[in-house]
């Protein structure tokens, strides 16, 4: 099985990355981009989804300053 | 007396910090692989880049065998102190309260930074006195301290503008509730020698590990 | 996929051909040699990919070999001379400082901050592959006018890389400079100097010896990096899909890099060793014939053993991959479980991937098959050498270059004008680019970036009375452009005497030689004088070249590159106490003026 | 319109930190977990979905080494 964790600084913890890409977009010319938020994306292969959380809670994110979010991507192992 | 220096692949700043040891007490190398602490009397995990640093600063190397001893050593009321990579670590250990973040310049810096002691009453800055000003170097990307802390347990914070990284309410070392865990960005092991440290201020700390360690 | 080949035999698959030699940069005369060097048959996939990239500029040296042959490079403290991964001096007490300048241009032009990580990654693999622990590292930046949005974002990008790499193997970058000129708009230049301290008598030359000897390669898996170029050999089956699987970038792993500094480090302490090599550019091609044209020996290499990061990799793309972060070195049979035992310490990848043979012939394997076999000494002793045909250029016929960008409107008075040239690119503070660098890990750095002309770093491992050294590197393209030799000799003086000024006597120097295409006449004349100069005033000042690299054809969409020699200069304190510093130190002092 | 796009290290292209995190996993008990890779994320509301693929190749991913995914999330603007 495939999954996808996506980890993303807590709301409320000053994102500094989200604030660099928020201010370059209108120098690029893009204007209307807003509320930009930069995270983390982990992608495996697992043999037990159950472990997931765990592996999050322990080792992913740190849940302090993060949060975490878990998704399926398919139920057999992915190609490399 | 015996203060020990874990290494960690990636590690970089053992050998310094090994060298500031030795000049206040026997210095003893700790592997990551190797549980045993070899009979020391305190321990420093230092700065680098343990584990690359991948994932997070601290995220990985706090999972080795040596941690899991340095974490019951803590417990016992051990000295522990943790520079630059190692206050990561220790703070993703949960040794120490917080969690460090990615500077709000998003870059690496490498300044002379003052440090304002802020309490005596822990050992490792028992042998300074409240407001005094150490000139220490930090050098870090993720400097950015975040966490709840009660007042009584920052030791240090920069003085004013010399918060390069954003950390909250400037604070740039922390001690645990039990006051044996210290933590902090800057590096006082690279201010211990006034040839290559600009300063030897940062020396006090390790002399202060020493006074508890022996009690 | 197809059958793998037997060299000379009548059943191989179709030769790639000359068409393929050409666009892989051979030219058809020298695909003639190669014919010959190979028996009178065409190579085959693997042998034209090793041929073309040992035949190339960069590994062959063909346009420059013959004038490096004219620089000093004789001396009582030199312990190393050019040849090796890096040159050594001696710096007393039977300890030696071993040191190299080295350019990544074009991979930073590409990608700076990878480009820039790769090289210091490297110059750092060439220091302790010799058995020296690297102690420090400098750089040396050219880039456009910071007006242009390109210039910025390549410097921008490329400190980053640099300091990246620098910090996270915790070598400290102590030194460097940086330019900005229009003519490295479309091509900037980005140099890394590392130096590494060792005892003489560890040190380890890179010369493959001993018939049955094992080749053990150790550190990061095998992938497609840098396969780019030759990856026009494959392109039978090379569709659009393909091609994104070639990637031309290699990423830099430092973390990977510094438990590979210190597995090498410790087998060569425990004296598991009998050669040593990093993989640089050319990957496991140009490491291994070296260290066999270097022993005089053969070489069997089983592509089928080395550890890959993607499993369907054709044999030539094994042995042209520029994946970074890999060594390799031959030891005794009955020591090789002892090294992959410290590899495993040290949580690296090792694998036995072949023996030292008697046969003088490099022969690659698929797994017991034979798919390459060539003469060592042709690949590695044999590409052609050429003549310069230097030209200087005809008084009056135009600027070669655009003209400097002159500083605006400058004020008429003195604060005035001290502000405007303050404030200009080229004269500006550097801080906010080496703070992004640590200059004091290690603990050895007495003079600090902005402390001295150069940095200063304690020799504490050679214990009481340790001495210091002075470490420069300079380079100034304008001035070597308006007259190659004085301009050239002007550079290296600059480089002394900035060890001059904490108190260092030279001990030998490095060097890049950045120029642009040396096949037009000009340019061979800026590189033949710019070359005499820099051996006349090494000559003058007793610091002989220990080590060097060249970087030809360098032109953009905007022309050529000033001609750009980069001296880099190693010299001795001893006593770090008194090194000199910059700034007035106390109210009173005198102030002297010294020179011309 | 809010937006979520996936960055990750182009196939043969190393990643180090996927490295780091599979060799970490099974000594912290997971066993069965491989072909780890680590990416970024950049969440963001935009006015016009049409200039995402630009903002990728320019600013948010580095195409030489990086590939990148669009997802939309929602059709009306998310809240901070
Ligand atoms: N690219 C760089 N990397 C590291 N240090 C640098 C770099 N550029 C400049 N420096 C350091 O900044 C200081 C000032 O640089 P510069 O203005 O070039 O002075 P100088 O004329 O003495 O070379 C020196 O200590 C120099 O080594």
């Amino acid at each position: 099985m495939r999954a996808r964790v996506l980890i993303r600084p807590k709301a409320g913890i000053l994102d500094p990355q989200g604030v660099a890409v928020e201010r370059a977009l209108p120098a690029l010319g893009f204007a209307g981009a807003g509320n930009v938020h930069v995270g983390r994306m982990v992608e495996l292969d697992v043999a037990d989804a159950s472990q997931l959380e765990e592996m999050c809670r322990r080792l992913l994110a740190n849940p302090l300053i993060e949060d975490y979010e878990i998704e399926m991507i398919s139920d057999a192992p992915a190609a490399a | 007396m015996k203060l020990g220096v874990v290494t960690f692949p990636g590690t970089c700043d053992d050998a310094d910090a090994r060298i500031a040891a030795g000049m206040v007490a026997e210095a003893v190398p700790l592997w990551h692989r190797d549980a045993d602490l070899r009979g020391v009397d305190g321990i420093i995990v230092p700065g680098g880049f343990s584990y690359g640093d991948y994932l997070r600063a601290g995220a990985i190397a706090r999972f080795s065998p040596v941690m899991e001893s340095v974490v019951a050593f803590a417990r016992d009321g051990g000295p522990v102190l943790g520079i630059c990579n190692g206050f990561q670590i220790l703070c993703e250990a949960g040794l120490l309260p917080g969690a460090l973040l990615p500077n709000t310049g998003l870059r690496f810096v490498c300044r002379q930074v003052d440090l304002v002691v802020q309490t005596t009453a822990t050992p490792f800055t028992s042998t300074c006195t409240v407001g005094q000003v150490l000139s220490i170097p930090a050098k870090h990307t993720t400097g950015r301290y975040f966490g709840e802390v009660a007042p009584e347990q920052v030791v240090l914070r920069y003085a004013h503008g010399h918060n390069f990284n954003g950390s909250q309410d400037d604070i740039a070392g922390v001690v645990n509730a039990a006051g044996n865990v210290m933590g902090l960005m800057p590096h006082p092991e690279h201010a211990v020698e006034t040839l290559t440290g600009g300063s030897a201020d940062g020396l006090a700390l390790f002399e202060g590990m020493t006074r508890v360690a022996v009690a | 996929m197809s059958p793998s080949p037997e060299p000379g035999s009548d059943d191989t698959v179709a030769a790639p051909g000359i068409e393929r030699a050409v666009a892989l940069g051979l030219t058809r005369d020298e695909y003639a040699l190669v014919c010959d060097e190979l028996g009178g048959r065409e190579p085959n996939e693997v042998e034209l990919a090793m041929f073309s990239l040992l035949w190339s500029e960069h590994c062959a040296y063909k346009h420059s070999k013959k004038l490096l042959r004219t620089l000093p490079t004789e001396g009582p403290a030199v312990v190393m001379g050019p040849g090796e991964n890096a040159g050594a001096v001696d710096v007393g007490g039977g300890w030696a400082v071993a040191f190299k300048v080295e350019s990544h241009n074009h991979p930073s032009a590409v990608e700076p901050f990878q480009g820039a990580a790769t090289g210091v990654g490297g110059i750092l693999r060439d220091i302790f592959a010799l058995g020296a622990r690297p102690i420090a590292v400098l750089d040396s930046l050219r880039f456009g006018e910071p007006t242009s949005e390109r210039s910025r974002y390549l410097l921008d990008r490329a400190v980053a890389g640099i300091g990246h790499y620098g910090n996270s193997i915790g070598v400290p970058t102590v030194g460097g400079e940086v330019v900005f000129e229009a003519p490295y708009e479309t091509n900037c230049l980005v140099n890394a100097m590392a130096l590494g301290l060792a005892r003489t008598e560890d040190m380890i030359r890179s010369a493959a010896a001993g018939v049955g000897n094992v080749l053990v390669l150790f550190g990061a898996s095998t992938g497609r990096d840098g396969i780019g170029g030759a990856s026009v050999l494959a392109s039978a089956e090379l569709d659009a899909a393909d091609e994104s699987k070639r990637p031309s970038v290699q990423v830099g792993d430092p973390f990977e890099e510094s438990k590979l500094l210190e597995c090498s480090l410790e087998l060569l302490s425990a004296g598991l060793l009998v050669a040593l090599q990093d993989l640089g550019a050319a990957g496991l091609t140009s490491a291994a014939s070296e260290m066999a044209s270097k022993g005089d020996v053969g070489l069997d290499l089983d592509v089928g053993l080395v550890p890959l990061r993607e499993a369907d990799m054709e044999p030539f793309e094994i042995m042209v991959s520029e994946s970074q972060e890999r060594m390799l070195c031959v030891c005794e049979p009955d020591k090789v479980d002892a090294v992959l035992a410290l590899c495993e310490k040290w949580e690296v990848n090792g694998t036995a991937i072949g023996e030292v043979t008697a046969t003088g012939r490099f022969r690659v394997l698929r797994d017991g098959e034979v798919v390459g076999d060539m003469p060592v000494s042709g690949l590695v002793d044999d590409a052609p050498l050429y003549d310069l045909a230097p030209e200087r250029p005809v008084a009056g016929g135009g600027s070669l270059y655009p003209a400097p960008v002159a500083l605006p409107g400058l004020p008429d008075d003195v604060h005035g004008v001290l502000v405007a040239l303050l404030s200009s690119p080229n004269l500006a503070s550097r801080r906010p680019l080496f703070e992004q660098y640590d200059s004091i890990v290690q603990s050895r750095t007495v003079r600090r970036p902005e402390e001295a002309d150069a940095a200063v770093l304690w020799l504490r491992e050679m214990g009481d009375g340790a001495p210091a050294i002075a470490t420069s590197i300079d380079g100034n393209g304008r001035r070597v452009a308006a007259d190659p030799y004085w301009g050239t000799v002007g550079n290296v003086l600059e480089c002394a005497a900035n060890l001059a000024c904490v108190g260092a006597r030279p001990l030998g120097t490095t060097n890049n030689l950045n120029f642009a295409n040396p096949e037009k006449p000009h340019v061979a004349w800026q590189l033949t004088e710019a070359v005499r100069g820099l051996g006349d005033a090494c000559r003058a000042l007793d610091a002989p070249i220990v080590g060097g690299n060249v970087s030809l054809y360098n032109e953009g969409a905007a022309g050529p590159i000033y001609p750009t020699p980069v001296v880099g200069m190693v010299g001795v304190l001893a006593d770090p106490e008194r090194a000199g510093r910059l700034g007035f130190a106390r109210d009173g002092d005198a102030v002297a003026f010294v020179g011309w």
